[in-house]
């Protein structure tokens, strides 16, 4: 057992803590979720880009550092620290670009990730459709064969895509056998947002930022050099992202360990109005993000070693996500009548509320868990 | 003993109720939002005070209805219920009793009871800038505030917008120093503050059936995995734990509307305990809808976050849940010496 | 509205309140669910009869005072708040006597509730078998035709049966229809402990009190006479009185008000040594109380005006019970390590802990409400 | 960054883990209880003590096995899984690292070494009238306690046996004026207390472990309605929460012992946060667990009851998680100038 980081390592924390600090822009302004706030936001992603900061983990030659997992998390930790802004690229660079690196042809890599790396492309995801969220498995949109163009006809209606209207391009399942059912014969396909067919309507999320977008395709042309993984293997290479977006990439320690400090020194602000039963509770939010870093690190030397954590992701998903409501429903309660002003403790209650439902719901989470991890018998 | 609306009660209760589900869809509860048709409302409210709801705990000998706290509980019920966005604890519970109680007020008093003028408030005295912010403030032409110098009218021409979580709640920042006094006992004061506590809890209770409903509907028509999901056991567990919550809360706001309707000498901790369970029950029960629904419910589209908005502010107002806890706590002889905010009186 | 009693009610009151003080034993002692605690709790029993306490919702001819539901839950109130014991024979008044007043023929209502009340009799029951709990449908225990004998002849294995080891008589179902499945072909019976064919095992309760036992009926003649309410009705016989289990009738809110009296004067006395959390926990069980007695009161004012308050008694049921866990829990918080000590609050924790499985699991119970309340589907 | 047990410390978990599987059944738990063979206990020590368990912490020079925190938490994770009914922390974290730092005891130490003798411990010091309960009591020759003179070595000869809900704990009473001085410093007293408290963590989490363990078993044999139980999805997500609460206190138990094998300057902090969460997870899971169970947890028949009672036992010794989260409070500037019982140190 070894709590220090290597000397590499720590040059590589302080190189990124240096460049943060100076570079971080102002809070405040309107968030990366609404049409003016995605232009600004995507100055800082290229910024990011310039300096090689946007994808630490990738290799050098599609503008990242070849960071180590230890490193990763460092420069997430150094990220939230210094008070950045939320990733609006974060789709493209934690759900899709790991199924590139397992699925994709070089020909793929080569073309999509040094864009999506400099947010020249920016990706959002196509899983959920009016009919099918926690069951995926159903959806209904479909991939018709164009052997003559040689490619695909795209006909269907996505949603719940996260700022799908700004994004560029969008990743998704599309049923590709007619006659399969469920998880067979469906096939995962890139689309540029451009394309002809193509409609976006964006809605509000509970913030009122608007946050979503239905995405409609009406015979949308996709060419074979934009499926990814083969034909009609289209779950298998998803499951393999929803892994990713579950586990340790999009929720890294770093950012609740930067809010429970926040919610610390709020509580400090106002130690003389608050309940000592809620100082308990900013407490235990401290506690729990500290028990989600160490979680973390155990299951990072674990990947290191080599060792499939698997199911385990849905442990992470479970706990940081409720982690985060209850850290920001303390923090209302410590502001009291002062919670409901529109700011950044009313904007992150709101946010964290839509933890326990994405990327699978905390029930099917706690049934993966169930099943998978304690080995109760799937009925 | 009968611990349960009794037959006038209910017929108060079932005329708010059609009344509001007739005026107060949620179509009605959205034009209060930014940019919504802010006409919309007058219709709605003047229709409640063609009910006597304005001076529902007004004498009638000075125009009112005359009836007591048992009565507002019935009816706050409702207005919550339907995500009324009017300042009707504001006008009902603090606003007309105070005015007839301060007899150079009569004509204001009078536009109050007909429904021409809506009155807001403010009576948490946790202002150290100078202004305060008043919820429905750019509805309403005054506010009844808590200024360093002791109550005082305001009003609301001057005020300033400010964007919260609630759009619906319009709220508005008023500076004290053009409040004129209003003269009116402590007593009368703490009755007020008393009364726009529980007439809040009995909101919340409204709300978070609301907010129940909307989902159990939901529920059994949106099917997954070829069922209805209101069909597994995670989402009935966690419905049937919302439905506990709000019935365990609802008696004992009624319980708090009785004590102040008879004096009780225990009300204080009635009304605390009125309103810690029913900022707790729906907290909860906002939590657990949404989550309940999946995705549909985190959008602005659905109809859903219209009470949960309305729910996570009043749990805030008249003192949390927490601070309503730490007050009975003082009550049970429980006294930790921490000192914590809850309704403050005004400086004599 | 009116929240007070009427003159002959606190009169009523009075009288109970006098004579519980004057009467009520010392504490202290075996539990009666131990062999020795089981005797002496017997004379507390015939005190109570004696001075026609032992039940007051009865009309007087049986031993009671024909008490109005409003009465009854003052007497309850009462009992709990002079600190008198549990009653050792409250399956038989609770459970059994509501189903021989709803079903019984006059001769078994005159046979069998008088040495009920005088606890001469004492009753307790048999529903769960070993693969039977919370699907007491499943039930295998059989009852075989003695046309010869005017009776039938009963065998199987009961368990769970509470204070078995020392009851004289035994009320449960059993299988009277060889052919039937589940809730169908089942007969409710009145059994003596005595007769010949019965075995009965006593076995320890979490607390190490013999509070249960195992009953081993085999070829045990029961008489057409000791039949309640109609060969093959057993379900719906038995299902009235698992309404009474859950409702208001075993958990009168004054046992709850005084338990969190107790509760209140214990953070009191320990009042420097207590966490402020803990101290807030003991509010919340004060609250829940609080929030019973008025919730009770309301449903037994819709009861005393003739509504069917039905499936709300698993509204009841799931909140004392985990009310009670909660309470008993804080008080453990407060004692810290003198928590483990054997005494009423560790006592009072462990016999919590049944509250939510016994008389139908608290899962089975939200799935009651869920469906039967709330209109969910039932899957 | 290598954040779990090395090769060295997993075969040190291993090696207990098959040993405690081999000698400490649930029988030999029940053998500990009132009216059980007590004397099936002492081989399980011995064997334990041919492996170095009781010297663990002590150094080489002295005859001890000189390793550290890190590897008591992978040990006490076990012997908690086993429910060992003997106080492994009481000699292992205390007594024999503290008889080591007193030179005139070397003749007891090289007995507790060599597994011969077994010693308890009452570190919390909250005697008010003269005696102190000494857990596993009955069973240990001598107790380190705290006197109001200061730590002591009391003889447990005249102890008085004391009923209490885990029977294997066999508390006895025993009189503080019997005891003799034991002279170490406030340093070595204060290890010994965190050590405890991260000890008893660490069994925490083993019980915590084994009732799952259990449980699981159980509900995948048992049936109900023609499945069996853990098909539920009530029962899966109570399982589910058991094990987060389990993993997530886990890593920070091994945080702890890290802490103060490296002297970390955090160590008060990770020893606190480590006994919270270990007390609750133990807490909550023993409920989930029995409820999971229906009836046959119920029953001291049953096996589970000996790993819940130890749990309830241990969530409180030392420091219960509400009284660690308020001296965590504390560290983190959020005190409340509310005192709270947490381990004391002796008087000077």
């Amino acid at each position: 057992m070894d709590l220090n980081y290597s000397e590499r390592e720590q040059t590589f924390r302080a190189e990124a803590r240096v460049w943060l600090e100076a570079n971080v822009p102002d809070p405040g302004g309107p968030s990366g979720d609404t049409r003016e706030g995605f232009a600004r936001h995507l100055e800082w992603e290229r910024a990011l880009h310039e300096a090689r900061w946007a994808v630490v983990a990738w290799p050098e030659r599609y503008g990242g550092r070849d960071a180590t997992l230890w490193e990763w998390l460092i420069f997430e930790e150094e990220y939230y620290r210094a008070g950045a802004p939320p990733r609006i690229t974060q789709n493209g660079i934690f759900l899709l670009a790991p199924t590139i690196f397992e699925f994709g042809t070089d020909e793929q890599q080569d073309r999509i990730l040094p864009r999506m790396a400099a947010a020249q492309d920016i990706w959002c995801q196509g899983w959920s459709e009016p009919g099918a969220g926690s069951d995926l498995a159903s959806l209904r949109s479909r991939a018709v064969r164009d052997e003559a163009a040689g490619g695909w006809r795209l006909t269907g209606h996505k949603t719940w895509t996260t700022r799908g209207a700004f994004c560029t391009h969008l990743f998704g399942l599309f049923r590709s056998d007619p006659d399969s059912e469920r998880h067979r014969g469906l096939t995962y396909f890139m689309v540029a947002l451009n394309s002809p067919g193509i409609t976006v309507r964006g809605f509000n999320r509970l913030d009122g930022d608007e946050g979503f977008a239905e995405v409609f395709l009406d015979d949308v042309f996709v060419p074979d050099t934009d499926v990814l993984g083969g034909v009609g293997e289209g779950w298998r290479v998803a499951m393999s992202t929803t892994g990713s977006e579950r586990g340790l990439s999009l929720r890294s320690p770093g950012r609740f360990l930067s809010s429970a400090e926040r919610l610390v020194e709020l509580a400090r602000e106002r130690l003389a109005d608050t309940p000592a039963a809620v100082l308990d509770r900013v407490v235990g939010s401290w506690l729990d993000a500290q028990a989600y870093q160490l979680f973390t690190l155990q299951q990072a030397t674990r990947m290191a070693a080599g060792v499939d954590t698997g199911a385990e992701s849905s442990l992470n998903k479970i706990f940081w996500s409720e982690l985060d409501v209850r850290l920001q429903q303390t923090a209302l309660d410590i502001l009291g009548p002062e919670a409901e002003l529109d700011g950044p403790w009313s904007k992150g209650f709101l946010f964290s509320l839509s933890g326990p439902i994405y990327a699978g719901t905390n029930e099917i989470q706690r049934n993966i868990v169930a099943e998978r991890v304690l080995g109760l018998p799937r009925k | 003993m009968y611990f349960d609306l009794d037959e006038d009660q209910r017929m108060l209760r079932d005329l708010v109720r059609r009344l509001l589900a007739d005026e107060c869809p949620p179509s009605v509860v959205r034009a209060a939002w930014p940019g919504g048709e802010v006409s919309l409302l007058e219709p709605v409210w003047r229709k409640l005070a063609g009910i006597g709801v304005p001076g529902l705990l007004v004498d009638e000998t000075l125009g009112g209805t005359g009836l007591d706290e048992t009565y507002m509980v019935a009816l706050l019920e409702q207005t919550g219920h339907a995500g009324l966005p009017l300042p009707t604890v504001a006008t009902v519970a603090v606003a007309a009793p105070l005015l007839a109680a301060s007899p150079d007020r009569a004509e204001l008093l009078a536009d109050v009871l007909s429904g021409q003028t809506l009155i807001g408030c403010q009576l948490e005295a946790s202002s150290t800038d100078g202004t305060v912010l008043v919820p429905h403030g750019q509805l309403v032409s005054a506010a009844i505030v808590i200024t360093p110098r002791g109550l005082g009218l305001v009003s609301m021409a001057a005020a300033r917008p400010v964007a919260s979580m609630d759009g619906a709640r319009r709220l508005a920042q008023v500076d004290l120093r053009a409040a004129v006094p209003l003269h009116v006992d402590d007593e009368a004061l703490d009755l007020a503050v008393a009364r726009a506590t529980v007439g809040t809890a009995a909101e919340l209770i409204g709300l978070s059936r609301r907010m129940l409903a909307i989902t159990v509907e939901y529920v059994c028509q949106r099917t997954q995995f070829g069922v209805p999901v209101g069909g597994f056991q995670a989402i009935k567990h966690q419905l049937a734990d919302a439905l506990l919550a709000i019935e365990f809360a609802g008696p004992a706001v009624r319980r708090a509307g009785y004590s102040l309707a008879t004096g009780d000498a225990n009300a204080e901790r009635e009304v605390s305990a009125a309103k810690a369970l029913a900022s707790e029950a729906a907290t909860s029960v906002a939590r657990t809808t949404i989550q309940c629904h999946g995705a549909i419910a985190y959008t602005t589209e659905y109809d859903h976050h219209l009470f949960a908005k309305r729910a996570w502010a009043l749990a805030q107002e008249y003192g949390n849940a927490a601070a309503h806890r730490q007050r009975l706590a003082g009550l049970l002889g429980l006294r930790t010496d921490h000192p914590s905010r809850t309704i403050q009186k005004v400086a004599p």
